[in-house]
């Protein structure tokens, strides 16, 4: 077992026993070795459940929401990415950071088992350590390294925040992740590069495939309505026809709806089960207001609100055609 | 079947009246619309503008609502950036359709079927010349496709 | 279902000419919830709006759809006819089928099409419109005028006869402005000083009138009869109501190396004075720029002397916080810089002069007591050479495109003086177009010409420089088509007017408009001249556009009087076409706060039955009476919680869908 | 008993294409599901849950109901012509066909459900059994053998090695075979031992699969106890609220009825609907279910109780499909082990 995981025990303990939290937000692990689940644990009898491992993927900020309503103090298991979600929960009033606990966990990055998967690497695994770039599967077969790369969810391989941006503890010392990537919007550009005909292919073929489970919104820590837009029907914005306007009008509004505030954490295109790479549209967005805006900050911290509730005399205006006027 | 295939595109480019939904602000652009009526500008009467308080108030919603009810063009017109009545709100609709155009953009709909500009209440000419150039762009580019949901029916 | 009356005007032939108004009224009547649809010459008309009210009463009719001109235009009739009989106003709606459809197409087929689209989409809307009810707001009977010049005096004067009080907020230390620098005014020639020392003796005795001199706007906040100012009262250094004014100090302050505003600079002022004898308040204001107290600590010469004891170096910059109903914004005008001018050598030598400087120069009370003077030499010059259109009417990025209107007028005024008091000068002027429009002014100049003889060429000045004493101008006259050359011992340039360099930050202070040279704009340049599109803000003088002495005293009392019109009132309606708060949908992330221009959007937590517990929740709270209806918080609001009044996402979506019908 | 093999699929599939609509589990960017056959599709056998459940085939994600024509203020009613093309799904397990089954169930009882039942006449179905059954299935906690052909299949498949052997189970099956008449041929003695190999060692299969001892029969109490019972708070806890399992899930058959307003006419369509939604069964008074807990419970109810007491077989086919796609890993696996059907 590794030692992070006694360290969330540990901590757990010291704040639950104490009284300093009355609930801790965790992981436990599930019915098969590369599964950790989400688990809300109060009584400390239950804290050997806790665990750290390299599936712990789910940003567990949003249940913050919820929990709360239920009890006062929470201390809740954050990483990197988690951090940036919790930030925004913040900001938009939707969590009270100071009812909140954060215990931050530096990350080397998740692994995907879908990708352990599909090289049938699962048969038989018992356990999984990770060590910097290399992974080491334990299988009944014998051990087998890995390069951790390779099999980590696509999110993580190009993280930028390995480490907490805010927390008040930290388990573990800072990570620092070599990521040799040349460009950071290499495959936006490449759809750019398309003609507009050869975009729309593209994206009506990927949003064609959208079932409409809004898995995507529901992970989301920035989409935290009460009552999302697409689930009310009132307003007849939205209607839940499987056309492909409909479809379209979806992921053209939610990408919207996040923009500025979108904390680029991957999560849609994770969860989605129709590989809908959701993700490639919140990055053109943020692309875009890095370009033109400046420094992309959603999420690192919870005092400037979002670039589009903002503005500057000066903001570049790519729309005046005819001059006149001023 | 040369002759007919021929024939069929004449019919179609005779056919092909565009459909541009126009959301002018109150206080500039629908008062420049006016002043253009007041001096006998003219542009195609497939412009057809819906009046609203200030360009700030103009929701992608209603952009996209448009396409798909199978509008070939969109333009949203407002005051100019430190003209706006209210001051600040066509600063925000600048961003706002900044990033929204290069979304719809990056999505496959054509720059020139999303058009936005300032024009303020005693720009006549250019209210007249920017509807007449949209419709131009838009007719080069043909009827519009994309988005369009193919329940409704026109 | 909605009873919906349709009515289709003609406008004489303005509309039925091109549209085919019985058509659209055929085709509306086949619309959902239409139950009336009939079309007419003149729905404005009287006949017209007696039709109108009859069917509403007698069909019972609960929206009403007027296809006609421009809302801008007849919106406010048809909504008031409805009020009368009973159908609140707001269950009407415009179709604009003239400006935007029969005057702007030609094809009659097409534009009754068109006509039928609007009329479609106005009905679609309206049967989705609500009853909306005006409240109701007070309004603050105090008003504020920027700018202490002839525009700001007369509008105070005008508002405080009304029994109204007024506040003059003025930049500089004495009120007065562009006026009180000028020697004599055209055409009439009399001491403009005369007409004016008298005004600003009557304000500032005034009951209602406050003066608040060296002071500045800092911040404008609220609404139409309720706004609230913040104004910057600038450390004089002399206490006002000791101060008698005697200027001893001024005499005995050593400084002397500050130029005089006033004079334009041509001669030196000291650190503590009043700008000129005339001054109101005459009560003299340290300059901490120049001051040797405040510069080396040393000296206070002038407190020493001041038997008053009115001197006092710690005073402070005070903020005054004032509710006013109306506000008044008379900032004037000021002269173009050269800088971008070389070819008049301004500034190179010291006789070529601006115009203003040149009213000081003929002053009696000026720096020559009158005497007109070479101010290199402080001899009398014997050819003068006035240059006009210095700058104005000139499209290139150096100058103003538009005529400064009031140059050609006071160059024959300048002209004109030296004439008369020496006819032994040679007088010349260079000039594009002469323009005198206006009552005896063409009269005037062609005195200038004709009696004076003063020798006005058609053409503009290549170059003016120094030839020993002289100065050589050199220009074409185009009416010969020769270049010429004048050895002038003076040149005055009649420099293009400017709105003042801080306006466009006032205007957004005061989120008025500034049109493309900075001067304010007016709510329409026919028909609402002095009224701003922000409610309850009016215009007065230069600060609008160049203007002449009369033309901005008959502005300043228009304003006035638009401004009484308003204090006159008991209570404001407000506009109904609010924000408002579904507090059910609302999930409190206060984004819609923050863009919102007026403050009107606040926060508040209210207690929700959430499956049994009772659980607080953060929710938006719209103030109705500081909410002016831009919709811009509608956008920022993903859950569509927060919608507006009279342009609801239904409503405009409903317009989409009827226009792509 | 018949067979093919592997290297005359094509041809098969050619010829069936020229009768039916034929679809086929086919492997697009790494996402296996029934697409219609084109010769250049990528089919894949080996996949044994398709990405979606082939329960779209016969229950749409949105079907129209019927048209309607607005002129002016008449609104005129349009019926739609039904669509004639007879389908074929090659591959689908036997999970799948027994999840057909218990649509079946709902929507073909009195009042029948013509949109439906007409979908499922025009259908023919071959299935195919499974002989590596994955981590997350478990058919067998509902009695469904991977290597039989359920009630409603016409054509019951297996691939071994490189032959697909071929069981006819219905007329529609018959007449299929006759048309492909030429292409199989029939089994030999060794063919059949060979299955029966198969058949054996995939018991041993079976039992080590993780799930092998999940049994709702196990479950042992009321309906009221299981309702009031204070599990649902602590499992819903994690639950998301997203529809993902229920848009995968081969059984669940909820859906919503809603009008388009299209101008100048619209139409009455029916899409699916998950009981995971805040606005499901959303009333004129609001709804019924205001918490997640509320509806989640209801989704496993429904499927473990309710649906049992209306028709005695429980409405999930072990499939996995949502095991393996929900974002949270919450599942009816755990709600059933939850409940205390699991075999000790």
């Amino acid at each position: 077992m590794e030692e992070i995981t006694l360290k969330t025990r540990e901590i757990a303990y010291k704040d639950l026993s104490t009284g300093k939290v009355d609930r801790v937000i965790g992981f436990a692990k599930g019915d098969f070795i590369y599964e950790s689940n989400p688990t809300f644990i109060s009584d400390i009898d239950e804290l050997d459940a806790l665990v750290w491992d390299s599936f712990c993927v789910n940003n567990l900020s949003k249940y913050l929401i919820n929990e709360l309503k239920d009890v006062k103090k929470i201390g809740i298991f954050l990483k990197g990415c988690d951090s940036l979600g919790f930030n925004q929960l913040v900001q938009d009033n939707k969590v009270d950071s100071d009812n909140v606990l954060v215990y931050g966990v530096p990350c080397e990055g998740m692994v995907d088992p879908n990708k352990l998967k599909k090289d049938n690497l699962l048969k038989g695994l018992i356990d999984i350590k990770r060590s910097g770039e290399k992974i080491l599967l334990i299988t009944k077969q014998g051990d087998k390294e890995l390069k951790a790369k390779e099999y980590e969810y696509d999110k993580c391989i190009n993280c930028k925040h390995p480490n907490p941006v805010v927390y008040s503890e930290l388990l573990g010392d800072y990570i620092t992740r070599n990521n040799n990537v040349v460009d950071d919007f290499q495959e936006i550009k490449e759809i750019e590069a398309m003609n507009s005909e050869e975009r729309f292919d593209y994206w009506s073929k990927q949003f064609s495939k959208c079932i409409r489970c809004y898995a995507c919104r529901n992970i989301c820590p920035v989409c935290s309505c009460d009552k999302c837009i697409f689930e009310n029907y009132e307003p007849g914005i939205s209607g839940k026809g499987k056309v492909d306007s409909e479809d379209q009008f979806f992921h053209i509004i939610r990408a919207y709806h996040v923009a500025g505030r979108c904390v680029d954490c991957g999560e849609c295109s994770r969860v989605c089960p129709e590989g809908i790479s959701i993700d490639k549209l919140n990055r053109k967005i943020i692309k875009d207001i890095t370009e033109i805006y400046g420094e992309y900050d959603a999420g690192l911290n919870t005092s400037k609100s979002s670039v589009l509730v903002n503005y500057e005399l000066e903001d570049f205006d790519p729309f005046e055609s005819i001059k006149g006027g001023k | 079947m040369f002759l007919e295939s021929k024939e069929e595109v004449i019919i179609e480019k005779e056919e092909f009246k565009p459909l541009i939904v126009a959301f002018c602000c109150n206080w500039c652009s629908y008062a420049g619309a006016d002043l253009a009526g007041t001096s006998r500008q003219n542009y195609p009467a497939n412009i057809r503008i819906i009046k609203v308080p200030c360009s700030c108030r103009v929701n992608p919603n209603f952009v996209l609502r448009a396409f798909q009810n199978g509008a070939d063009g969109v333009v949203i017109a407002g005051c100019h950036p430190g003209d706006c009545h209210y001051s600040t709100g066509n600063y925000f609709t600048r961003r706002r359709l900044t990033i929204f155009t290069n979304l719809l953009d990056y999505i496959g709909i054509e720059r020139e079927r999303l058009k936005v500009d300032w024009i303020s209440a005693a720009e006549a000419n250019k209210f007249a010349s920017v509807m007449n150039e949209v419709l131009e762009k838009v007719h080069k580019l043909g009827p519009n496709r994309k988005l369009r949901d193919v329940r409704w029916k026109r | 279902m909605a009873r919906i009356g349709v009515f289709v005007c003609w406008c004489g032939s303005n509309i039925a000419g091109i549209v085919d108004v019985k058509e659209v009224a055929k085709e509306a009547a086949k619309m959902p919830g239409v139950v009336l649809s009939t079309d007419y010459q003149y729905m404005c008309s009287e006949i017209g709006q007696n039709l109108f009210k009859n069917a509403i009463k007698e069909q019972k009719l609960d929206r009403v759809v007027v296809a006609a001109c421009s809302p801008r235009m007849h919106e406010a009739t048809f909504r008031k006819a409805a009020e009368s009989v009973g159908l609140n106003p707001y269950l009407v709606e415009i179709a604009n089928i003239r400006e935007h459809c029969s005057w702007v197409h030609k094809n009659k087929v097409e534009a009754t099409e068109k006509a039928i689209a609007l009329v479609r989409a106005a009905v679609a809307k309206a049967t989705l419109n609500q009853e909306l009810i005006a409240g109701e707001i007070g309004i603050e009977k105090r008003a504020l005028v920027i700018g202490g010049g002839i525009a700001g005096i007369q509008t105070a004067l005008d508002i405080a006869d009304a029994g109204y009080t007024v506040d003059i907020i003025e930049k500089t230390p004495s009120i007065g402005g562009k006026m009180a620098q000028i020697d004599k005014t055209f055409p009439t020639l009399d001491c403009s000083a005369c007409i004016l020392t008298p005004k600003m003796v009557d304000a500032s005795m005034h009951p209602n009138i406050n003066i608040h001199t060296y002071s500045e706007v800092e911040k404008v906040s609220g609404y139409v009869g309720n706004f609230e100012v913040t104004i910057n009262k600038k450390a004089r250094s002399v206490i006002m109501e000791k101060c008698s004014g005697c200027g001893v100090c001024i005499e005995k302050c050593p400084s002397k190396k500050t130029k005089s505003e006033f004079e334009e600079g041509l001669i030196n002022r000291k650190a503590i004075y009043t700008p000129f004898p005339q001054a109101v308040p005459n009560v003299p204001v340290i300059d901490r720029e120049a001051c040797i107290k405040f510069k080396t600590g040393k000296c206070g010469i002038c407190k020493k002397v001041c038997t008053a004891e009115a001197i006092d170096f710690e005073q402070e910059n005070t903020k005054i916080v004032q509710k006013y109903g109306v506000i008044i914004v008379s900032t004037g005008y000021d002269l173009m810089d050269l800088d971008r001018f070389g070819e008049y050598a301004y500034g190179e030598d010291p006789d070529v002069i601006t115009s203003l400087e040149f009213e000081r120069l003929t002053n009696a009370a000026g720096p020559t007591s009158g005497k007109l003077l070479r101010p290199s030499n402080h001899k009398k010059p014997e050819k003068v050479v006035f240059i006009q259109c210095v700058g104005s009417r000139d499209n290139t990025c150096r100058g103003k495109t538009y005529c400064s209107k009031i140059c050609c007028m006071y160059t024959a005024k300048h002209a004109m003086l030296i004439k008369e008091k020496y006819p032994d000068i040679e007088v010349h002027v260079f000039y594009i177009d002469i323009r005198t429009p206006g009552k005896n002014f063409d009269e005037f100049q062609r005195r200038a010409v004709e009696y004076y003889g003063v020798n006005y060429i058609k053409g503009m000045v290549g170059k003016v420089f120094p030839d020993g004493e002289k100065l050589i101008v050199s220009g074409v006259d185009t009416l010969i088509g020769e270049t010429i050359e004048i050895d002038a011992d003076l040149v005055v340039l009649a420099v293009a007017t400017k709105a003042k360099d801080d306006a466009e930050e006032l205007g957004r202070k005061l989120s008025i408009s500034t049109d493309t040279n900075n001067f304010f704009t007016e709510a329409h340049p026919k028909l609402r001249p002095v009224e701003t599109h922000s409610a309850g803000i009016y215009l007065a003088g230069a600060c609008q556009g160049p203007k002449d002495i009369p033309e901005t005293v008959a502005q300043a009392s228009a304003a006035a009087s638009k401004a009484i019109i308003l204090l006159s009132k008991s209570k404001l309606v407000n506009n109904p076409c609010v924000a408002e708060v579904d507090e059910a949908l609302c999930c409190g992330c206060l984004e819609c706060t923050n863009i919102c221009p007026y403050e009107a959007i606040s926060s508040k937590t209210i207690e929700i039955r959430e499956h049994g517990k009772i659980v607080k929740k953060l929710v938006s709270e719209v103030n109705e009476a500081l909410c002016q209806g831009c919709g811009g918080c509608t956008v920022t609001c993903r859950p569509s919680a927060i919608d507006l009044n009279g342009f609801s996402n239904k409503q405009i979506l409903a317009e989409v869908d009827a226009l792509c019908f | 008993m018949k067979k093919i093999t592997l290297d005359k699929l094509s041809e098969l599939y050619i010829r069936i294409s020229q009768e039916y609509d034929l679809f086929v589990p086919s492997d697009e960017e790494g996402v296996v599901s029934f697409t219609p056959w084109k010769d250049d599709s990528n089919v894949d056998f080996d996949v044994l849950k398709t990405n979606l459940s082939p329960k779209s085939f016969i229950f749409p994600q949105c079907e129209t109901l019927f048209n309607f024509k607005s002129e002016g203020k008449k609104l005129s009613i349009e019926r739609l012509k039904n669509d004639e093309n007879k389908f074929l799904i090659f591959g689908v397990r036997p999970c799948d066909v027994k999840a057909f089954h218990l649509l079946d169930n709902v929507f073909l009882r009195e009042p029948m459900d013509r949109l439906y039942e007409e979908k499922r006449n025009r259908g023919t179905i071959i299935s195919m059994g499974c002989i590596e059954p994955e981590d997350t299935c478990f058919c067998n906690s509902f009695n469904i053998d991977p290597l039989c052909a359920q009630k409603g299949v016409d054509v019951f498949t297996l691939k071994i090695k490189n032959n697909i052997f071929w069981k006819v189970e219905t007329q529609k099956g018959r007449d299929l075979t006759v048309m492909l008449s030429g292409l199989l041929e029939e089994a030999s003695e060794d063919d059949l031992k060979e299955i029966e190999l198969v058949k054996e060692s995939l018991n041993s299969k079976l039992e080590e699969l993780p799930y092998f001892n999940i049994d709702p029969q196990k479950i042992d109490r009321s309906l009221i106890e299981l309702f009031e019972s204070n599990v649902w708070d602590e499992i819903s806890k994690s639950c998301l609220g997203c529809g993902s399992c229920t848009y995968v899930c081969p059984t669940c058959h909820c859906y919503d009825i809603q009008d388009y307003d299209g101008g100048k006419g619209g139409e009455r369509f029916r899409c699916w609907d998950s009981c995971m939604y805040s606005d499901f069964t959303l009333m004129a008074h609001g709804n019924p279910r205001t918490t997640q807990k509320e509806r989640f419970r209801q989704r496993f109810m429904h499927k473990l109780v309710y649906y049992p007491n209306n028709f005695n077989e429980y409405a999930c086919v072990g499939c996995g499909r949502c095991v393996e796609k929900c974002p949270v890993n919450m599942n009816i696996v755990k709600v059933i082990r939850e409940l205390g059907g699991e075999n000790k």
